[in-house]
């Protein structure tokens, strides 16, 4: 009983604005290539793929995504960047009693208040980023942090849980300085955290600010004395930054291409198709929808209830991760990585750029449900 | 006589329109319709080109959405709330701006603006980049359910309405008589006694109230707020639905913001059928490109269709008409837009 | 010798409206010759068109032997002309001295007037040198209209209506000034409304009506012409 | 009732180190038309904008039927009575001649901040809209677009919309400026002909118009005020005539026509 | 060591030095803009694209064809130069007869081409482009670090502001453009070639943004964005200078330079909005802005 006889998946991204390389069509590719492993059909029925560009605005990606569901009959939207896109969506797909697989956003709201049975968080979240992070580099011995934090609720909610993380496990936070989102230059704030000398400097901000507080961090001689860590951070970034001015920063990542052969085939033939490897995102949304398409298989049906059911059921094995698997609420459970950038010496090939400092599993990483404000979380 | 046929025509459209196209957005376009045509007020009447109305547009609804949702007002309340907030605003921003004329009004509110996106970013209540979700729609009259997306159409659609005919009254009224003169000879009009910045910042507040009032609508229909709609770049958009509908004409903006709104949310399909039919696959890319369309039509229309579509209509008809006296009934809807623009 | 200005044919159009139909002039070196007419007979326009400021314009117009119609206007401000317009063009962001040091020279051959012979005509001018531009009075913006082309070594002067709002203790300094201008060898073109002031200074006339020259007369027939004027201007 | 409409003491305007009004002081009589004459860059105008609080004084008292206005803001000039015309046309060039002079009586209606109103509430306007162009012999190009009046007819025009508001004093810079001898003489006709029953202060240059209607005359030079007095004493006053007119000619009568 | 409100005046120093380094970007985009809107009255929306297209030039010359940063900072402003004046004889100039908001809307719509079509080419995340060899390392001044490209930065602006305030307010060529700001067509009666004059303006008017640019790609990433960021803090800037004041964009983009970086360290919150609220207190007091004059 597949509702009119194709499997429509809409991957809902960015094709035109900030989130451009983050997920972009790297996502659309990284979908297509799940929609190719299974040949086209799940028992025999046509998979179709649509993809669609928010512009980063909710009420386009909200009026698409009506459109999809009412209209095209599409059954799972994947990706999602930008979070007031993701929340409408995912909202939108709830109502709508369709599947929504957020790859692409790291609100942690969609596993909390905004949570519901048709919602799969898979790759990160700020909990995650921050958690991962702050408890990672205290075990390491950098005990100090001073953040620099992007003034808006995101940079907050970043800072105040890395923070907390850090105190929880026996570091010190010196403080922080708050820097307006887009800035144009970072170095006053930048010297604030010198002075602080505090071990760590944590940069509680996104894309543009991320690269040019490690810009300006290079260009004022903060880096050798002071450990850069990016709370939230892409490969693609290093890559836009290159190894010489990001070389030895750290960062957490859920996922990195060189980490074993499946990873490594994946890389190549994404490089293949893209001229660029894929990041966590990309590599989770095609992890995501292998996923879901699996689950298809298995039901033989494309109705939400029960693919999530089983999707929630069976253990997730793919490049992306091992032994994962979807929590109650939402959450994909599986292990997070702090990486630390190589210097160019280290690096021996193109995007060698990365290797592993510690690996966080799953139920350390992710907010426990102990704590979640999910309404279907029992207690 | 034959105004009033076009009107009785538009609104039988509309009240037929739901019953064709997704409720939800032609509510977005009427929101958008209703927007650019309080935009218009200023422009198109008093010569004085706002490149903040964002400001007003998202202001608004945002303390629509937050009466709505936080404090659980009432539908109208919430409403009420948004223009009111707007209107504030548009004061307090217009006794800034209004002393200056020409391009230095239009940058300085736009200055301001921005300085009001940089507030709704940092303030908690507007929910940062996440937006302020799930704004309730509420009642009408506390009776009417408007979870039903077609009661809530003919809500907009009342609404929108009410918002386009004060603004066609407003343009001829005694206010917009001497709205008419300010912008026509300002010194003189002072030398008649006339308080001219007052008249300015009372088209200001008109203006930014109803943009107010569209920006509230709007959340209500989405039920969601988010900081796009504070942002210049809707600014930008709202001057290009005016541009490319026709700048001092009553109806252009309306066509405006249509053609517009269609071509944000309708630009991918219309590459993808592009691709599909001429096999090109280059046309797949345009819906990855919509700044760049967006600039281009902005280009295009200031270069080569200053009067928008309506005043390029409106010209067409009246030259039509020259020779023969007929034709009348068709081109009156037009014909009345151009003369407003002349006035 | 060539004649010093001559205009076949003329029409000009500002826009749509098509103001000048078929204007024929000619002036010789040295001459003083006023175009007189009813506001809005077109005079300005001739002599705009004359400076290629209006819209579109046909036909021929001869500046020394050259053909200027299709010049751009500041190639036709070289050819040795001097435009003094009828709103008088002050420049606002420059001080009066800087207006008056403005327009550069234009002839090869030709030196203006010196800065000091300048102020000697006009000592208003001196005093106030330093001044904004527009800050000066009309009347002495009007000087500086003037004066300001005497200095550019053209030899063709086009003076749109400049006696209007001057008192008239100035406005005799004026007729003094074309009267020297025109003793050393300025060839002149007048718009004047103002006939009495016009009337003794021109060597010859012409009345233009709609956009047309209606009647051509010299000096010498001034007093044969009085009731032909009266009827056309009321003077 | 004061004998004088306008009272000007010691009046004085400095800009940047140059004084252009210096310590004037004047009277303006009810009912009469007084002209200010005097060389270019006298002042005049910026006398005028003086009065009308375009420009701030930098010293002295404006009294207007004795009560002291000098610090009231252009349009309360206005409001009271005192209204200016301009050196250079000021009419609204898009709309209708009879909708110009409706703007200058609309505002009695106090309605003009009614944007809810609809226009068709200014139509109890047009009878003394029509009365004014009449008086103007404009009444032919009520329904005309203004930017197609001749010059004159706008000089007329303006003169109308003035008379709107009922002014009590009038201030005209210069209203034949610019004009070709039958609209000057029209013109003349018609300040005399309004300046029943109200009182007028006029710059002109132009001799044969102050000789003709003007009751008084003063004369500015240099921001000072030189003399006053009517035409046949201020003519023959020699310093006028050398500031003003020059010494060639015997009569105040000068090159203008 | 000695305080000032709490804060070290160390600390202090450093950042008003910073606050200059970033005050001349804005100098030179708020002059570059001045200049522009002098002579043809347009307000040129375009500018942060420009300027971002400067930077990218810099990339793209040292990527594409091993042209390193100095032949660059040269070479950039003359390509957007003669990109620019393409522009102003293709499209500016039919506008000029009309009200002046064409103009900005025609440069809003060019900005949304460029800045579109440079992030289909590029991303959005940037390229990396490092300091010339020349200007690598920093200066330790005692009581900071500071390197010595931003040095150079304020040095290479306060220069090109200078020699353009002294062309413009000093010279006959200057006389020319400030008498066709006003009256463009009289000036061309008096025989100067107003139209070349008028395009070579607004190509040395974008040519200092891009000059900026370049400037700027050492010091922060060159991505599509970076333009539209600032543009709006360097009109506000223009409006507190006073529209169309050589000087007063040169002095007001220093000194809200100074001003933004002390609201870093006292009230780091308010340093996107102090600009703004400069603004609005200026207009209060002074509609025309600082250095402008009163219509
Ligand atoms: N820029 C313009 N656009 C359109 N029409 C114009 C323009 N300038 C002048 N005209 C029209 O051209 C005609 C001739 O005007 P012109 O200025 O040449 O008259 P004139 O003889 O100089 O009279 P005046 O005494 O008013 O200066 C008039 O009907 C006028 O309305
Ligand atoms: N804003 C100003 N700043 C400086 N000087 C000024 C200003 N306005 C006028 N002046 C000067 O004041 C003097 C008087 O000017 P005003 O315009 O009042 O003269 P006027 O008597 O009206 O002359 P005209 O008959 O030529 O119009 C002039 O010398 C002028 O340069
Ligand atoms: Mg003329
Ligand atoms: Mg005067």
């Amino acid at each position: 009983q597949v509702s009119d006889d194709v499997i429509r998946i809409g991957v809902m991204t960015d094709l035109s604005g900030v989130y451009l390389d983050y997920a972009g069509k790297g996502s659309v590719e990284a979908a297509r290539m799940a929609v190719e492993d299974f040949g086209g059909k799940v028992n025999g029925k046509k998979i179709e793929l649509i993809m669609a560009d928010h512009q980063n605005k909710a009420d386009i990606g909200s009026a698409k995504a009506r459109e999809w569901f009412d209209r095209d009959g599409v059954d799972a939207v994947v990706d999602l960047p930008n979070s007031s896109v993701a929340l409408a969506v995912s909202r939108m797909a709830s109502d709508k009693k369709r599947v929504a697989l957020i790859t692409g956003g790291a609100n942690l709201r969609h596993t909390n208040e905004e949570c519901s049975p048709y919602i799969v968080h898979y790759v990160y979240d700020t909990f995650s980023l921050a958690n991962v992070a702050g408890k990672a580099m205290v075990k390491q011995g950098y005990k100090s942090w001073y953040f620099l934090t992007a003034d808006y609720a995101f940079g907050a909610s970043l800072e105040k849980d890395t923070s907390e993380v850090v105190k929880a496990n026996g570091g010190t936070v010196l403080g922080s300085v708050k820097h307006p989102l887009n800035a144009s230059d970072f170095s006053s704030f930048l010297l604030q955290a010198q002075s602080s000398k505090a071990q760590v400097v944590g940069l509680a901000n996104a894309g543009g600010d991320v690269i040019n507080s490690i810009k300006a961090a290079n260009e004022f001689g903060i880096t050798p004395k002071q450990t850069l860590v990016g709370l939230l951070m892409t490969i693609s970034d290093v890559h836009s930054l290159g190894l010489q001015q990001t070389q030895k920063m750290k960062f957490t990542d859920a996922w990195y291409w060189d980490m074993n052969a499946d990873s490594r085939a994946f890389g190549k033939r994404f490089f293949d198709r893209m001229k660029r490897m894929p990041n966590m995102v990309h590599a989770g949304t095609y992890s995501a929808v292998s996923q879901y398409l699996k689950a298809i298989a298995a039901t033989g049906s494309d109705d939400a209830d029960k693919v999530m059911a089983q999707m929630k059921k069976v253990k997730i094995n793919d490049m992306f991760a091992k032994n994962a698997y979807i929590r109650e609420d939402g959450r994909m459970m599986h292990d997070m990585y702090m990486m630390e950038v190589k210097t160019p010496a280290e690096s021996k090939s193109p995007w060698d750029y990365l290797k592993l400092v510690a690996t966080v599993p799953a139920a350390e990483a992710f907010q426990p449900l102990t704590a979640s404000r999910c309404s279907m979380v029992k207690r | 006589m034959d105004k009033r046929v076009g009107y009785a025509i538009a609104v039988a459209a509309a009240v037929a329109a739901p019953f064709f196209l997704y409720p939800v957005f032609l509510m977005k376009v009427l929101c958008f319709a209703l927007f650019a045509c309080a935009f218009n007020l200023l422009i198109g009447f008093t010569g004085l080109l706002s490149f903040g109305h964002a400001a007003f547009f998202g202001g608004a609804g945002y303390v629509a959405g937050h009466a709505l949702k936080v404090w659980g007002v009432p539908f109208e309340l919430g409403l009420l709330a948004g223009t009111a907030a707007a209107a504030a605003i548009g004061l307090v921003m217009g006794a800034l701006a209004i002393r200056r004329q020409g391009i230095y009004f239009t940058m300085i509110t736009l200055a301001l603006a921005q300085m009001l996106y940089f507030v709704c970013l940092q303030l908690p209540a507007t929910g940062g980049e996440d937006g302020l979700q799930g704004v309730p729609r509420g009642k009408l009259l506390g009776i009417i359910d408007l979870g039903h997306d077609l009661t809530l159409y003919y809500v907009v659609l009342a609404i929108a309405a009410a918002g386009f005919a004060l603004i066609v009254r407003t343009v001829h009224s005694p206010f917009g008589q001497v709205l008419k003169a300010v912008k026509e000879n300002e010194p003189r009009a002072v030398s008649l006694g006339y308080d001219v910045d007052r008249f300015k910042l009372l088209a200001f507040v008109l203006s930014a109230a109803l943009a107010g009032l569209a920006g509230a609508t709007k959340t209500v229909v989405l039920g969601f707020e988010t900081l796009t709609d504070v942002h210049w770049s809707m600014s930008g958009l709202v001057v290009l639905m005016t541009l490319v509908g026709g700048l001092g004409t009553l109806t252009g903006p309306i066509v405006g913001a249509i053609v517009i709104i269609a071509l944000e949310n309708k630009l991918g399909d219309l590459g993808n059928w592009l691709a599909v039919t001429t096999n090109v696959e280059w046309f797949r890319t345009i819906g990855e490109s919509v700044t760049i369309v967006t600039g281009a039509i902005f280009i295009v229309c200031v270069l080569a269709f200053r009067r928008g579509i309506v005043g390029e209509l409106g010209a067409l008809f009246k030259k039509l008409r020259k020779p023969k006296e007929t034709k009348q009934a068709a081109s009156s809807l037009h014909a009345t837009a151009v003369k407003t623009t002349e006035g | 010798m060539s004649k010093a200005l001559e205009i076949t044919n003329l029409q000009a159009w500002y826009g749509e409206s098509h103001i000048l139909h078929d204007v024929n002039l000619s002036v010789d070196q040295g001459e003083v010759v006023t175009l007189l007419g009813r506001n809005g007979a077109g005079r300005t326009t001739t002599l705009r068109a004359i400076m290629g400021l209006t819209g579109r314009r046909t036909g021929s117009i001869k500046v020394g032997g050259v053909e200027s119609i299709h010049l751009p206007t500041h190639q036709i401000a070289h050819l040795g002309i001097g435009y003094c317009p009828e709103e008088r063009g002050i420049f606002a962001s420059l001080s009066a001295e800087e207006n008056l040091l403005l327009p550069p020279s234009v002839s090869k051959t030709e030196r203006g007037m010196s800065v000091e012979e300048i102020y000697a005509m006009f000592p208003n001018l001196a005093e106030r040198r330093m001044s904004q531009g527009t800050r000066l009075s009309g009347g002495e913006q009007q000087m500086l209209a003037v004066a300001r082309i005497l200095r550019t070594g053209a030899r063709l002067l086009l003076l749109d209506e400049i006696s209007e709002g001057l008192a008239p203790v100035i406005v005799q300094a004026l007729a003094r000034m074309i009267t020297t201008l025109k003793a050393r060898g300025y060839t002149i073109v007048m718009v004047e409304q103002n006939f009495r002031f016009a009337a003794p200074l021109a060597d010859r006339f012409y009345v233009m009506e709609h956009g047309q020259i209606v009647e051509s007369f010299a000096a010498s027939e001034l007093n044969d012409k009085m009731p032909v004027l009266n009827e056309l201007l009321g003077v | 009732m004061q004998t004088n409409v306008l009272e000007v003491r010691n009046l004085t305007k400095e800009f940047k180190g140059f004084t252009a009004v210096n310590d004037v002081s004047l009277k303006v009589r009810r009912g009469s038309i007084h002209a200010l004459i005097g060389p270019n860059g006298a002042g005049k105008t910026t006398f005028f904008n003086l009065l009308t609080k375009f420009l701030t004084p930098t010293a002295g008292a404006i009294l207007y039927n004795g009560d002291d206005i000098t610090a009231l803001k252009p349009e309360q000039i206005a409001h009271r009575g005192v209204i200016r015309s301009f050196q250079i046309s000021a009419v609204f060039p898009h709309l209708s001649v009879l909708e110009n002079v409706r703007i200058g009586l609309q505002r009695a209606l106090g309605t003009s901040y009614h944007f809810w109103k609809s226009e068709r509430t200014l139509d109890q306007l047009n009878g003394r809209a029509m009365q004014l162009l009449a008086e103007v012999d404009l009444e032919s190009f009520a329904d005309t677009l203004t930017v197609d009046l001749p010059y004159g007819r706008k000089r007329a025009l303006e003169i109308a919309t003035t008379l709107a508001m009922e002014p009590e004093l009038m201030l005209l810079d210069e209203p034949t400026q610019g004009m070709g001898h039958e609209d000057v003489h029209r013109v003349t006709e018609l300040i005399r002909k309004v300046s029943a029953g109200r009182t007028i202060l006029m710059v002109e240059h132009n001799m044969s118009v102050v000789s003709g209607i003007c009751d008084r005359i003063s004369v500015l030079q240099r921001g000072a005020l030189l003399a006053e007095g009517n035409y046949e004493e201020v003519s023959n006053n020699p310093q006028v005539m050398e500031a003003y007119m020059g010494t060639t000619s015997g009569a105040l009568e000068g090159a203008h026509g | 060591m000695t305080e000032i409100f709490g804060i070290p005046l160390q600390a202090m120093l450093s950042q008003l030095l910073l606050g200059l380094v970033n005050g001349s970007f804005y100098a030179m985009l708020s002059l570059g803009l001045a200049v522009i809107f002098g002579l043809l009255n347009v307000i040129n929306f375009a500018h942060g694209a420009l300027y971002m297209m400067g930077a990218f030039l810099a990339w793209m010359g040292l990527n594409y064809l091993g042209i390193g940063y100095w032949p660059m900072l040269l070479l950039a402003p003359l390509v957007v130069a003669a990109f620019g004046i393409v522009i102003e004889k293709t499209m500016l100039r039919w506008l000029y007869k009309l009200d002046h908001l064409y103009g900005l809307l025609l440069t809003f719509g060019i900005t949304l081409m460029v800045e579109g079509l440079f992030r289909s080419f590029y991303g959005v995340s940037g390229q990396p482009y490092s300091v010339p060899e020349a200007l690598s390392g920093a200066f330790n001044l005692g009581f900071m670090i500071l390197p010595k490209y931003r040095a150079w930065v304020v040095v290479a602006s306060l220069a090109v502001c200078l020699a353009t305030w002294f062309v413009i307010e000093k010279t006959k060529l200057g006389a020319y453009l400030r008498a066709g700001t006003e009256n463009p067509r009289l000036v061309e009666a008096f025989g100067i070639n107003v139209p070349l004059m008028v395009t070579l303006t607004y190509g040395f008017g974008v040519a200092l943004a891009a000059f900026a640019g370049v400037l700027a790609a050492p010091v922060i990433q060159v991505s599509p964005l970076m333009g539209s960021n600032l543009i709006i803090v360097v009109f506000a800037v223009v409006v507190i200078g006073g529209m169309g004041s050589i000087l007063g964009s040169i002095v007001t983009g220093l000194g809200l330079g100074v001003i933004e970086g002390l609201t870093r360290v006292f009230y780091p919150e308010l340093s996107a909005t102090v600009v703004f609220i400069i603004m609005a207190i200026v207009l209060m007091i002074r509609p025309a802005g600082l250095f402008g004059k009163e219509k």
